[in-house]
């Protein structure tokens, strides 16, 4: 099952209307040379599930200039004016997620989970249509799983059987994403081998991905 | 002694609260500056919620590492001692209570001990992690001057702005004193240099209790 | 051709169900030889719930690594391209279907297939992962022996023995036939050699639907 | 913060009635050391967070023949006849979780969550006593986070900072039970110098961990 691949045909399948999550904040450890290719095929219509939006001309943050997002769920809009502007337009739909339910609820997706319940939010706009319990005297929030159709992934080192590795403060929502998508992509900065990577030192098995992109 | 800065003054006082051997999250802005000012024999554990602890000072220009930056992005570096980790390990640290303080700025506190620093209303970009590390570190220390800067008090009775979580503040440290909310409400620690009781009651609109003796913030 | 050993034939019929590149995780006892039956162009990922995939042969003797065992605590190995992992991840992949089949043993299966194979009344001493893995695999096979030692059918109307999961099972492979559990209930699919139909009937509690064509296990 | 301790320094506030998590997995990369020295102080009155109660003269296993524990949670008891025993006759109340659940619930545990919601168990007696929720058509059971006194772990390689790294299948439930207790000491086979692990490597983060103690 060798899972190298290019770039055009590892997205051959995206097609307007999907759920991308795409690895990344404020687009470091973001996959720039796969949203160059959502860029250049031009799908439409997306919904973008992402830490944050990154900037107008970095990252995942490209693609709101590019006018194929229609919906975004995040948890922080500050660095990219022109997401922003959507927003505000009503061209944007938006959902805000405190970040830590955030990687909760990408985690839940890829683990299985129907939820999880979490303190973070209880008394503020975070609450708004999520059910409230009350358990041994604290109040806490049922957060949802989310999934998505393709998780774009910014690796450093991939093997041919798809194991990555991360490196640095790069590796943030990657390794949660790469669990919670009917279909996985990974960048790497390096390919090696199958079994080039220790495998106690793998980061994402290569079970969770389909494809692995070299980049240089 | 020369009037201090109001904002240094603030970084100054919080950087008291830090203990060695605490892990410390400090929010963007202000916060930030008040590692620069700890005691040479205090050694904190910065937790940076993009995914590890052992922050280390900005690296000098020229040896910034682009996978390498705080959670406001920019360059950054990690200590000896230091690990990287995913996101969900990053708020699981956060909520879990293994954060023992973190330090926020603030648009508003109020007299529950009820903060809003993370947006204004007609404008809301995001709360990014701020409301997991309100909820989840054992000690909240919010750092803000005392007025807007058209002289309204940021010190009120119930905060309007949007709340980023109920009841979390313990310290607030502001330019005209230290606060501490207890369960009986906010009780006034201390005054700035040369700032007086009157001062700080006349600039809060929330009501305050004030112990028989008020200290001097000492920075 | 001579009757083949029951569990023999199980296992190697088993073995026909699986596919290169699934993800495969297979339970204590009967279902580990199943391995040992696939086709030479079939390669498969084994994952092991105390947290690796890539699961390989037993090793050499004198050559076990005490922190390499499989689920059942045996000296195991792991092939190039695999990866260790801790308990929780193990599970997000056993429970977030991302194990394509797996293969275990059961004290009874009934018509809603349901399936009991963790405890029988009065000895009740842990689920292990049994329970995970038949809610989140995305397909679950069940080999086992059609009746008990004392000659009563395994497959029947309601299990009786405590549940392991309900309405989980995909398809059930014994000494004497293969079952599909449809949304219709189980479809006798395929007859052991030289065992008919009336057989079993005759060795099961269960209602079978029988199609007008019944094939005959081919191993 | 140098962590480096003796085994006696390291258990010197283990005390009677205490609740206990200690990695391992059919005594697989469970602390053999630092389980002797629960052994030789005799403590008595114990709840044991497990996966499994491993045998009757390995790992935590011991700790039943010594009749330390009186309370036990765990996933599976078929190896150790004398836990078995001890549970028919009455002598140690058993709570029994699936394997997975009880992965969660300890990650729960240390990740300040309320509970998540599984899948797992429902219809089956797992899900006795506990709540049941229907979301978007599926059932799913709520599980409760689990927190102990102390957490006993097994590491390969420490630093003096308390990072720790596991090797192969020992890695098993100790992460997990780093984040989720008052007081957590490793028993490690290495301990470097600060820093002496590569930070992209480090599984356990040191600020989890309160005490190191090296063995050979």
């Amino acid at each position: 099952m060798p899972k190298l691949r290019t770039l055009d045909q590892a997205l051959e399948s995206l097609t307007d209307g999907m759920t991308l999550m795409i690895g990344g904040f404020l687009a470091v450890g973001s996959p720039e040379a796969l949203v160059d290719e959502v860029i250049r095929r031009g799908v439409r219509d997306l919904t973008l599930i992402v830490n944050d939006t990154a900037m107008p001309d970095r990252g995942y943050g490209r693609l709101f200039a590019n006018g194929q997002i229609i919906k975004l769920i995040c948890c922080y809009m500050g660095m990219n004016p022109t997401a922003i502007t959507q927003k505000d337009e009503g061209r944007l739909e938006v959902e805000l997620c405190p970040q830590g339910s955030l990687a909760e609820r990408i985690r839940a997706g890829g683990a299985g989970l129907g939820g999880i319940l979490t303190p973070t939010g209880v008394g503020t706009v975070a609450e708004e249509g999520k059910l409230k319990m009350e358990l041994d005297g604290r109040t806490y929030l049922l957060e949802r799983p989310l999934r998505a159709d393709m998780a774009l992934l910014r690796a450093h080192v991939a093997d041919r059987a798809g194991n990555l590795t991360y490196r640095k403060s790069a590796r943030n929502f990657n390794p949660l994403m790469a669990t919670a998508a009917g279909y996985v992509v990974a960048e790497a900065s390096e390919v090696r081998d199958v079994g080039g990577i220790d495998p106690d030192h793998v980061m994402t098995p290569g079970i969770f991905v389909d494809a692995v992109v070299g980049v240089s | 002694m020369a009037a201090m800065e109001p904002r240094e003054l603030i970084v100054r006082r919080v950087a008291q609260e830090l203990r060695s051997g605490q892990v410390v999250n400090v929010g963007i802005g202000l916060p930030t500056f008040v590692v620069n000012h700890l005691a040479h024999d205090v050694n904190i554990i910065l937790q940076s919620e993009n995914g590890f602890v052992g922050m280390g000072d900005p690296p000098e220009p020229g040896r910034e590492d682009p996978d390498l930056v705080n959670a406001g992005g920019q360059p950054s570096s990690i200590k000896p001692g230091g690990a990287f980790f995913d996101s969900a390990m990053s708020f699981a640290i956060i909520r879990g209570g293994h954060v023992d303080v973190t330090v926020l700025g603030g648009l508003q506190v109020d007299e529950e001990g009820n903060l809003a620093n993370w947006a204004i209303p007609g404008r809301i970009i995001g709360m990014g992690g701020a409301m997991d590390l309100v909820v989840g570190a054992r000690r909240v220390i919010v750092a803000m001057e005392h007025r807007t800067r058209d002289g309204r008090s940021k010190v009120v009775p119930k905060c309007t702005f949007p709340l980023t979580a109920t009841a979390e503040v313990d310290l607030l440290v502001t330019d005209l004193c230290v606060i501490e909310f207890t369960s009986d409400g906010p009780v006034l620690l201390e005054t700035a240099p040369h700032v007086t009781v009157d001062d700080v009651l006349a600039a809060t609109e929330a009501k305050l209790q004030i112990p028989d003796e008020v200290g001097v913030m000492t920075v």
